[in-house]
Protein backbone atom coordinates (compact mmCIF):
# COMPACT_ATOMS: atom_id res chain seq x y z
CA UNK A 1 0.00 0.00 0.00
CA UNK A 2 1.38 3.44 -1.33
CA UNK A 3 -0.25 6.89 -0.89
CA UNK A 4 1.79 9.76 -2.81
CA UNK A 5 0.38 13.06 -2.32
CA UNK A 6 2.62 15.54 -4.52
CA UNK A 7 2.77 19.13 -6.58
CA UNK A 8 5.48 17.00 -8.99
CA UNK A 9 3.93 15.33 -12.09
CA UNK A 10 4.40 12.00 -12.44
CA UNK A 11 4.35 9.62 -15.14
CA UNK A 12 1.68 6.70 -15.13
CA UNK A 13 3.50 4.12 -17.61
CA UNK A 14 6.95 4.54 -15.41
CA UNK A 15 4.56 3.96 -12.28
CA UNK A 16 2.05 1.51 -13.88
CA UNK A 17 5.99 -0.39 -14.48
CA UNK A 18 7.06 -0.04 -11.05
CA UNK A 19 4.13 -1.09 -9.28
CA UNK A 20 3.90 -4.52 -11.53
CA UNK A 21 7.69 -5.07 -10.44
CA UNK A 22 6.93 -4.76 -7.12
CA UNK A 23 3.80 -7.29 -6.98
CA UNK A 24 5.56 -9.69 -8.87
CA UNK A 25 2.93 -12.66 -8.47
CA UNK A 26 0.13 -10.86 -8.57
CA UNK A 27 -1.85 -11.98 -11.68
CA UNK A 28 -3.76 -9.01 -12.70
CA UNK A 29 -2.87 -5.50 -12.38
CA UNK A 30 -5.56 -2.81 -12.94
CA UNK A 31 -4.92 1.28 -13.32
CA UNK A 32 -7.30 4.40 -13.34
CA UNK A 33 -5.50 7.68 -14.46
CA UNK A 34 -6.99 10.74 -14.37
CA UNK A 35 -6.32 13.47 -16.28
CA UNK A 36 -7.10 17.24 -17.06
CA UNK A 37 -9.75 17.62 -19.37
CA UNK A 38 -10.63 20.31 -21.77
CA UNK A 39 -13.87 20.57 -23.00
CA UNK A 40 -14.33 23.96 -23.86
CA UNK A 41 -10.83 24.45 -25.13
CA UNK A 42 -10.66 27.01 -22.59
CA UNK A 43 -9.02 26.13 -19.63
CA UNK A 44 -5.74 27.69 -18.78
CA UNK A 45 -5.16 25.81 -15.85
CA UNK A 46 -6.71 23.13 -12.68
CA UNK A 47 -5.64 24.37 -9.62
CA UNK A 48 -6.12 21.20 -6.89
CA UNK A 49 -6.37 22.84 -3.47
CA UNK A 50 -5.78 19.94 -0.58
CA UNK A 51 -5.89 19.39 3.08
CA UNK A 52 -2.20 18.44 4.17
CA UNK A 53 -2.41 15.95 6.98
CA UNK A 54 -5.95 14.70 6.20
CA UNK A 55 -5.86 14.22 2.95
CA UNK A 56 -2.71 11.42 3.49
CA UNK A 57 -4.47 10.03 7.10
CA UNK A 58 -8.03 9.69 4.27
CA UNK A 59 -5.98 7.62 1.67
CA UNK A 60 -4.61 5.78 4.13
CA UNK A 61 -8.08 4.97 5.30
CA UNK A 62 -9.42 4.54 2.12
CA UNK A 63 -6.71 2.02 0.78
CA UNK A 64 -6.90 0.16 4.09
CA UNK A 65 -10.66 -0.57 3.84
CA UNK A 66 -9.43 -1.74 0.01
CA UNK A 67 -7.04 -4.01 1.32
CA UNK A 68 -9.06 -5.54 4.45
CA UNK A 69 -11.82 -6.09 1.64
CA UNK A 70 -10.31 -7.33 -1.54
CA UNK A 71 -7.37 -9.97 -1.84
CA UNK A 72 -4.67 -7.60 -2.87
CA UNK A 73 -1.08 -7.40 -3.51
CA UNK A 74 -0.48 -3.98 -3.85
CA UNK A 75 -2.25 -0.58 -4.07
CA UNK A 76 -1.06 2.35 -5.13
CA UNK A 77 -2.79 6.32 -4.82
CA UNK A 78 -0.87 8.96 -6.36
CA UNK A 79 -2.86 12.33 -6.04
CA UNK A 80 -1.41 16.12 -7.23
CA UNK A 81 -2.39 19.13 -5.69
CA UNK A 82 -1.09 22.89 -7.32
CA UNK A 83 -1.06 24.34 -10.99
CA UNK A 84 -1.92 21.46 -13.71
CA UNK A 85 -2.79 22.38 -17.79
CA UNK A 86 -4.54 20.38 -20.00
CA UNK A 87 -3.59 16.96 -20.36
CA UNK A 88 -1.98 16.57 -17.40
CA UNK A 89 -1.95 13.53 -15.40
CA UNK A 90 -4.13 14.46 -11.76
CA UNK A 91 -3.56 11.22 -10.09
CA UNK A 92 -3.60 7.55 -10.71
CA UNK A 93 -4.54 4.31 -8.53
CA UNK A 94 -2.39 0.79 -9.13
CA UNK A 95 -4.41 -2.76 -8.09
CA UNK A 96 -2.79 -5.72 -8.06
CA UNK A 97 -4.67 -9.13 -7.30
CA UNK A 98 -4.61 -12.69 -8.29
CA UNK A 99 -7.66 -12.47 -9.95
CA UNK A 100 -9.01 -10.16 -12.36
CA UNK A 101 -11.92 -9.10 -10.12
CA UNK A 102 -10.34 -8.23 -7.04
CA UNK A 103 -8.02 -5.92 -8.77
CA UNK A 104 -10.74 -4.06 -10.86
CA UNK A 105 -13.17 -4.29 -7.80
CA UNK A 106 -10.54 -2.42 -5.66
CA UNK A 107 -9.90 0.28 -8.19
CA UNK A 108 -13.20 0.79 -8.65
CA UNK A 109 -13.70 1.36 -5.25
CA UNK A 110 -10.84 3.35 -4.34
CA UNK A 111 -11.80 5.93 -7.17
CA UNK A 112 -15.35 6.17 -5.76
CA UNK A 113 -14.06 7.03 -2.17
CA UNK A 114 -10.99 8.77 -3.33
CA UNK A 115 -13.29 11.38 -5.35
CA UNK A 116 -15.78 12.47 -2.52
CA UNK A 117 -14.40 11.11 0.66
CA UNK A 118 -10.53 12.67 0.40
CA UNK A 119 -10.14 16.33 0.79
CA UNK A 120 -9.21 17.74 -3.03
CA UNK A 121 -11.20 20.78 -4.32
CA UNK A 122 -10.69 21.17 -8.09
CA UNK A 123 -10.59 25.39 -9.38
CA UNK A 124 -10.82 25.91 -13.39
CA UNK A 125 -9.03 28.63 -14.28
CA UNK A 126 -10.73 30.00 -17.75
CA UNK A 127 -9.92 32.80 -20.13
CA UNK A 128 -13.63 34.51 -18.24
CA UNK A 129 -12.99 33.41 -14.84
CA UNK A 130 -12.04 31.12 -12.44
CA UNK A 131 -15.06 28.65 -11.22
CA UNK A 132 -14.99 25.62 -8.71
CA UNK A 133 -15.80 22.54 -9.83
CA UNK A 134 -18.79 21.16 -8.26
CA UNK A 135 -19.24 17.66 -6.79
CA UNK A 136 -21.39 15.81 -8.72
CA UNK A 137 -24.57 13.61 -6.81
CA UNK A 138 -23.60 11.02 -9.30
CA UNK A 139 -20.01 10.55 -7.10
CA UNK A 140 -21.82 10.83 -3.70
CA UNK A 141 -24.65 7.90 -4.92
CA UNK A 142 -21.67 5.82 -6.39
CA UNK A 143 -20.67 5.01 -3.00
CA UNK A 144 -23.79 3.14 -2.26
CA UNK A 145 -22.51 -0.25 -3.72
CA UNK A 146 -19.71 -0.62 -1.73
CA UNK B 1 -8.13 27.38 21.91
CA UNK B 2 -9.26 25.92 18.54
CA UNK B 3 -7.46 26.37 14.87
CA UNK B 4 -10.43 26.82 12.32
CA UNK B 5 -9.20 25.75 8.70
CA UNK B 6 -11.41 26.89 6.05
CA UNK B 7 -10.88 25.32 1.72
CA UNK B 8 -11.75 26.32 -1.74
CA UNK B 9 -14.57 28.89 -1.63
CA UNK B 10 -14.69 28.85 1.96
CA UNK B 11 -11.55 30.07 2.15
CA UNK B 12 -12.22 32.68 -0.48
CA UNK B 13 -15.23 33.80 1.38
CA UNK B 14 -13.88 34.44 4.58
CA UNK B 15 -11.35 35.41 3.37
CA UNK B 16 -8.27 33.48 5.24
CA UNK B 17 -6.99 29.34 5.37
CA UNK B 18 -6.92 29.23 9.25
CA UNK B 19 -7.65 31.33 12.21
CA UNK B 20 -6.98 30.40 15.93
CA UNK B 21 -9.76 31.01 18.17
CA UNK B 22 -11.43 31.28 21.53
CA UNK B 23 -14.45 29.30 21.73
CA UNK B 24 -17.01 28.19 24.28
CA UNK B 25 -19.03 25.99 21.57
CA UNK B 26 -19.81 22.75 22.51
CA UNK B 27 -20.83 20.98 18.71
CA UNK B 28 -19.89 21.72 15.52
CA UNK B 29 -23.51 23.66 15.11
CA UNK B 30 -22.61 25.74 17.77
CA UNK B 31 -19.28 27.01 16.25
CA UNK B 32 -20.84 27.42 13.28
CA UNK B 33 -23.17 29.74 15.02
CA UNK B 34 -20.68 31.89 16.95
CA UNK B 35 -18.95 32.49 13.43
CA UNK B 36 -22.14 33.55 11.79
CA UNK B 37 -22.92 35.76 14.00
CA UNK B 38 -18.70 37.46 13.80
CA UNK B 39 -18.62 39.16 10.24
CA UNK B 40 -20.72 39.17 7.21
CA UNK B 41 -17.89 37.64 5.42
CA UNK B 42 -18.70 34.01 7.90
CA UNK B 43 -22.57 34.37 7.69
CA UNK B 44 -22.34 34.08 3.95
CA UNK B 45 -19.63 31.12 3.83
CA UNK B 46 -22.21 29.58 6.47
CA UNK B 47 -25.42 30.33 4.80
CA UNK B 48 -26.39 26.83 3.31
CA UNK B 49 -24.58 24.11 5.08
CA UNK B 50 -26.07 21.75 3.10
CA UNK B 51 -23.37 23.00 0.80
CA UNK B 52 -20.54 22.41 3.50
CA UNK B 53 -18.63 19.67 5.28
CA UNK B 54 -17.00 19.90 8.06
CA UNK B 55 -13.47 17.69 9.59
CA UNK B 56 -12.52 17.52 13.29
CA UNK B 57 -9.06 16.33 13.93
CA UNK B 58 -8.54 15.55 10.43
CA UNK B 59 -11.63 12.94 10.50
CA UNK B 60 -15.03 13.64 8.74
CA UNK B 61 -17.75 14.69 11.10
CA UNK B 62 -21.46 15.85 11.62
CA UNK B 63 -22.51 19.08 12.39
CA UNK B 64 -24.35 18.11 15.62
CA UNK B 65 -20.87 16.20 16.29
CA UNK B 66 -18.63 17.54 19.56
CA UNK B 67 -15.81 19.48 19.83
CA UNK B 68 -15.15 18.16 23.19
CA UNK B 69 -10.88 17.65 23.39
CA UNK B 70 -11.03 18.59 19.45
CA UNK B 71 -7.76 20.59 18.36
CA UNK B 72 -9.03 21.60 14.77
CA UNK B 73 -12.19 22.15 12.89
CA UNK B 74 -11.84 22.43 9.33
CA UNK B 75 -14.94 23.46 6.89
CA UNK B 76 -15.00 23.06 3.15
CA UNK B 77 -17.59 22.22 0.34
CA UNK B 78 -18.12 18.44 -0.73
CA UNK B 79 -14.43 17.06 -2.18
CA UNK B 80 -13.50 17.14 -5.77
CA UNK B 81 -10.83 14.90 -6.24
CA UNK B 82 -9.76 12.06 -8.30
CA UNK C 1 -10.15 0.96 -31.94
CA UNK C 2 -6.36 -0.60 -31.58
CA UNK C 3 -5.73 -4.31 -32.09
CA UNK C 4 -2.36 -6.07 -31.63
CA UNK C 5 -1.76 -9.98 -31.63
CA UNK C 6 2.15 -10.32 -31.24
CA UNK C 7 4.94 -13.10 -29.98
CA UNK C 8 6.77 -10.35 -29.20
CA UNK C 9 7.29 -8.98 -25.07
CA UNK C 10 5.43 -5.53 -24.74
CA UNK C 11 5.96 -3.13 -21.76
CA UNK C 12 2.73 -1.77 -20.26
CA UNK C 13 3.87 1.22 -19.22
CA UNK C 14 4.98 2.41 -22.80
CA UNK C 15 1.76 1.24 -23.74
CA UNK C 16 -0.18 2.93 -21.54
CA UNK C 17 1.62 6.12 -22.25
CA UNK C 18 1.82 6.18 -26.07
CA UNK C 19 -2.49 5.10 -25.18
CA UNK C 20 -3.02 8.01 -22.86
CA UNK C 21 -1.22 10.49 -25.35
CA UNK C 22 -3.50 8.99 -28.71
CA UNK C 23 -6.68 9.58 -26.36
CA UNK C 24 -6.15 13.07 -25.23
CA UNK C 25 -8.62 14.98 -23.93
CA UNK C 26 -9.83 12.37 -22.96
CA UNK C 27 -9.98 12.30 -18.68
CA UNK C 28 -10.33 8.78 -17.46
CA UNK C 29 -7.97 5.75 -18.53
CA UNK C 30 -8.04 2.42 -17.48
CA UNK C 31 -5.28 -0.58 -17.97
CA UNK C 32 -5.52 -3.98 -17.37
CA UNK C 33 -2.40 -6.05 -17.38
CA UNK C 34 -2.02 -9.90 -17.10
CA UNK C 35 0.85 -11.58 -15.66
CA UNK C 36 2.27 -15.01 -16.01
CA UNK C 37 1.56 -16.47 -12.41
CA UNK C 38 3.64 -19.04 -11.12
CA UNK C 39 1.86 -20.29 -7.62
CA UNK C 40 3.56 -23.38 -7.10
CA UNK C 41 7.10 -22.20 -8.00
CA UNK C 42 6.95 -25.05 -11.00
CA UNK C 43 5.98 -23.44 -13.64
CA UNK C 44 9.01 -23.31 -16.21
CA UNK C 45 7.07 -21.40 -19.11
CA UNK C 46 3.44 -20.99 -20.37
CA UNK C 47 2.55 -21.60 -24.02
CA UNK C 48 0.12 -19.81 -25.59
CA UNK C 49 -1.81 -20.88 -28.88
CA UNK C 50 -4.17 -19.13 -30.66
CA UNK C 51 -5.70 -19.17 -34.02
CA UNK C 52 -4.19 -16.82 -36.25
CA UNK C 53 -6.77 -15.25 -38.36
CA UNK C 54 -10.30 -16.17 -36.16
CA UNK C 55 -7.69 -14.32 -32.95
CA UNK C 56 -7.59 -10.54 -34.44
CA UNK C 57 -11.43 -10.80 -36.33
CA UNK C 58 -12.50 -11.90 -32.71
CA UNK C 59 -10.86 -9.20 -30.52
CA UNK C 60 -11.90 -6.64 -33.53
CA UNK C 61 -15.52 -7.78 -33.18
CA UNK C 62 -14.82 -7.75 -28.88
CA UNK C 63 -13.65 -3.87 -29.06
CA UNK C 64 -16.36 -3.04 -31.69
CA UNK C 65 -19.28 -4.12 -29.46
CA UNK C 66 -17.35 -2.31 -26.45
CA UNK C 67 -17.33 0.96 -28.22
CA UNK C 68 -20.98 0.67 -29.33
CA UNK C 69 -21.64 0.47 -25.74
CA UNK C 70 -19.40 2.71 -24.33
CA UNK C 71 -18.63 6.16 -25.11
CA UNK C 72 -14.86 5.91 -25.14
CA UNK C 73 -12.57 7.89 -26.92
CA UNK C 74 -10.10 4.89 -27.62
CA UNK C 75 -9.49 0.99 -26.68
CA UNK C 76 -6.73 -1.31 -26.96
CA UNK C 77 -6.26 -4.84 -26.74
CA UNK C 78 -2.62 -6.68 -27.00
CA UNK C 79 -2.44 -10.45 -26.36
CA UNK C 80 1.35 -12.19 -26.59
CA UNK C 81 1.29 -15.98 -27.84
CA UNK C 82 3.94 -18.43 -27.95
CA UNK C 83 6.09 -19.18 -24.91
CA UNK C 84 6.31 -17.21 -21.99
CA UNK C 85 8.38 -17.28 -18.71
CA UNK C 86 6.83 -16.30 -14.84
CA UNK C 87 6.00 -12.65 -14.70
CA UNK C 88 6.22 -12.22 -17.86
CA UNK C 89 3.20 -9.93 -19.62
CA UNK C 90 0.89 -12.03 -21.29
CA UNK C 91 -1.77 -9.34 -22.31
CA UNK C 92 -3.09 -5.87 -21.97
CA UNK C 93 -6.60 -3.77 -22.78
CA UNK C 94 -6.32 -0.16 -22.09
CA UNK C 95 -9.85 2.16 -22.28
CA UNK C 96 -10.36 5.93 -22.60
CA UNK C 97 -13.58 7.63 -21.97
CA UNK C 98 -14.56 11.38 -20.78
CA UNK C 99 -15.92 9.56 -17.33
CA UNK C 100 -14.64 6.71 -15.09
CA UNK C 101 -17.60 4.67 -15.14
CA UNK C 102 -16.87 4.59 -19.10
CA UNK C 103 -13.89 3.33 -18.81
CA UNK C 104 -14.03 0.85 -15.78
CA UNK C 105 -16.82 -1.09 -17.40
CA UNK C 106 -15.87 -1.49 -21.22
CA UNK C 107 -12.14 -2.78 -19.72
CA UNK C 108 -13.85 -5.39 -17.63
CA UNK C 109 -16.38 -6.08 -20.68
CA UNK C 110 -13.48 -6.63 -22.84
CA UNK C 111 -11.41 -8.85 -20.18
CA UNK C 112 -14.06 -10.69 -19.68
CA UNK C 113 -15.28 -11.36 -23.83
CA UNK C 114 -11.65 -11.75 -24.23
CA UNK C 115 -11.26 -14.75 -21.73
CA UNK C 116 -13.87 -16.87 -23.45
CA UNK C 117 -14.57 -15.37 -26.22
CA UNK C 118 -11.26 -15.52 -28.06
CA UNK C 119 -9.24 -18.32 -29.06
CA UNK C 120 -6.18 -18.42 -26.94
CA UNK C 121 -5.10 -21.64 -25.66
CA UNK C 122 -2.95 -22.10 -22.79
CA UNK C 123 -0.71 -24.53 -21.22
CA UNK C 124 1.56 -24.70 -18.13
CA UNK C 125 4.81 -26.47 -18.41
CA UNK C 126 6.29 -27.78 -14.79
CA UNK C 127 8.82 -29.58 -13.99
CA UNK C 128 6.56 -32.47 -13.42
CA UNK C 129 4.88 -32.60 -16.64
CA UNK C 130 2.80 -29.78 -19.00
CA UNK C 131 -1.32 -29.06 -18.39
CA UNK C 132 -4.15 -27.63 -20.49
CA UNK C 133 -4.78 -24.42 -18.71
CA UNK C 134 -8.77 -25.53 -17.50
CA UNK C 135 -11.51 -22.75 -18.49
CA UNK C 136 -13.82 -21.82 -15.52
CA UNK C 137 -17.25 -21.72 -14.84
CA UNK C 138 -16.78 -18.58 -13.30
CA UNK C 139 -15.19 -17.18 -16.61
CA UNK C 140 -18.42 -17.95 -18.72
CA UNK C 141 -20.62 -16.74 -15.83
CA UNK C 142 -18.77 -13.55 -16.05
CA UNK C 143 -20.53 -12.28 -19.36
CA UNK C 144 -23.88 -13.06 -17.74
CA UNK C 145 -23.59 -9.60 -16.40
CA UNK C 146 -23.27 -7.39 -19.84
CA UNK D 1 -13.71 -29.79 -49.69
CA UNK D 2 -13.28 -28.20 -46.43
CA UNK D 3 -10.38 -27.50 -44.02
CA UNK D 4 -10.66 -28.87 -41.01
CA UNK D 5 -8.38 -27.41 -38.09
CA UNK D 6 -7.65 -28.75 -34.49
CA UNK D 7 -6.21 -26.69 -31.39
CA UNK D 8 -4.55 -27.23 -27.81
CA UNK D 9 -5.20 -30.70 -26.76
CA UNK D 10 -7.68 -31.84 -29.38
CA UNK D 11 -5.00 -31.19 -32.36
CA UNK D 12 -2.89 -32.78 -29.58
CA UNK D 13 -5.01 -35.63 -29.33
CA UNK D 14 -5.61 -36.33 -32.73
CA UNK D 15 -1.84 -35.54 -33.88
CA UNK D 16 -2.06 -32.91 -36.87
CA UNK D 17 -2.99 -29.23 -36.78
CA UNK D 18 -5.04 -29.41 -39.81
CA UNK D 19 -6.26 -31.69 -42.46
CA UNK D 20 -8.25 -31.07 -46.02
CA UNK D 21 -11.15 -33.61 -46.20
CA UNK D 22 -13.86 -34.78 -48.73
CA UNK D 23 -17.03 -34.75 -46.30
CA UNK D 24 -20.88 -34.84 -47.02
CA UNK D 25 -21.92 -33.74 -43.72
CA UNK D 26 -24.76 -31.50 -43.66
CA UNK D 27 -24.16 -30.51 -39.96
CA UNK D 28 -21.33 -29.97 -37.34
CA UNK D 29 -22.48 -32.89 -35.82
CA UNK D 30 -22.51 -34.45 -38.80
CA UNK D 31 -18.95 -34.12 -39.66
CA UNK D 32 -18.19 -34.77 -35.89
CA UNK D 33 -19.88 -38.46 -36.09
CA UNK D 34 -17.55 -38.88 -39.38
CA UNK D 35 -14.94 -38.14 -37.93
CA UNK D 36 -14.94 -40.49 -34.67
CA UNK D 37 -15.53 -43.23 -37.12
CA UNK D 38 -12.10 -42.65 -38.68
CA UNK D 39 -9.58 -43.81 -35.96
CA UNK D 40 -9.56 -44.43 -32.56
CA UNK D 41 -7.82 -41.09 -31.87
CA UNK D 42 -10.87 -39.21 -33.50
CA UNK D 43 -13.03 -41.03 -31.19
CA UNK D 44 -11.15 -39.63 -28.26
CA UNK D 45 -11.02 -36.43 -29.25
CA UNK D 46 -14.44 -35.95 -29.93
CA UNK D 47 -15.34 -38.36 -27.10
CA UNK D 48 -17.42 -35.35 -25.00
CA UNK D 49 -18.74 -32.53 -27.06
CA UNK D 50 -19.59 -30.63 -23.94
CA UNK D 51 -15.68 -30.17 -23.16
CA UNK D 52 -15.19 -29.01 -27.31
CA UNK D 53 -16.04 -25.56 -29.34
CA UNK D 54 -16.59 -25.13 -32.70
CA UNK D 55 -15.99 -22.22 -35.20
CA UNK D 56 -17.07 -22.26 -38.84
CA UNK D 57 -15.29 -20.09 -41.18
CA UNK D 58 -13.80 -18.40 -37.80
CA UNK D 59 -16.97 -17.72 -36.02
CA UNK D 60 -17.93 -19.76 -33.08
CA UNK D 61 -21.06 -21.88 -33.97
CA UNK D 62 -23.04 -24.90 -32.52
CA UNK D 63 -22.69 -28.60 -33.18
CA UNK D 64 -26.01 -28.48 -35.37
CA UNK D 65 -25.07 -25.63 -36.91
CA UNK D 66 -25.09 -26.17 -40.91
CA UNK D 67 -22.00 -26.61 -43.45
CA UNK D 68 -23.21 -25.00 -46.21
CA UNK D 69 -20.91 -22.97 -48.14
CA UNK D 70 -18.46 -23.10 -45.17
CA UNK D 71 -14.76 -24.04 -46.00
CA UNK D 72 -13.20 -23.82 -42.72
CA UNK D 73 -13.99 -25.80 -39.45
CA UNK D 74 -11.99 -25.73 -36.53
CA UNK D 75 -11.96 -27.53 -32.91
CA UNK D 76 -11.14 -26.68 -29.69
CA UNK D 77 -11.48 -26.62 -25.97
CA UNK D 78 -13.07 -23.72 -24.17
CA UNK D 79 -10.62 -20.75 -24.66
CA UNK D 80 -8.80 -19.29 -21.83
CA UNK D 81 -7.23 -15.72 -23.05
CA UNK D 82 -6.10 -13.09 -20.97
Amino acid sequence: MEIRVQAEAFRSGKELEAFTARTRGAGAVVSFSGIVRDDSGELSEMVIEHYPGMTEKALEQIAAQAVSRWSLAGALVIHRYGSLKPGEQIMMVATAARHRKDAFEAAEFLMDYLKSRAPFWKKERNRDGDSWVSAKDSDESALDRW
Amino acid sequence: MIDVLYFAWVRERIGLPKERLETSASTVADLVEELRGREERYALAFSDLSALRVAIDQELADFDASLSGAREVAFFPPMTGG
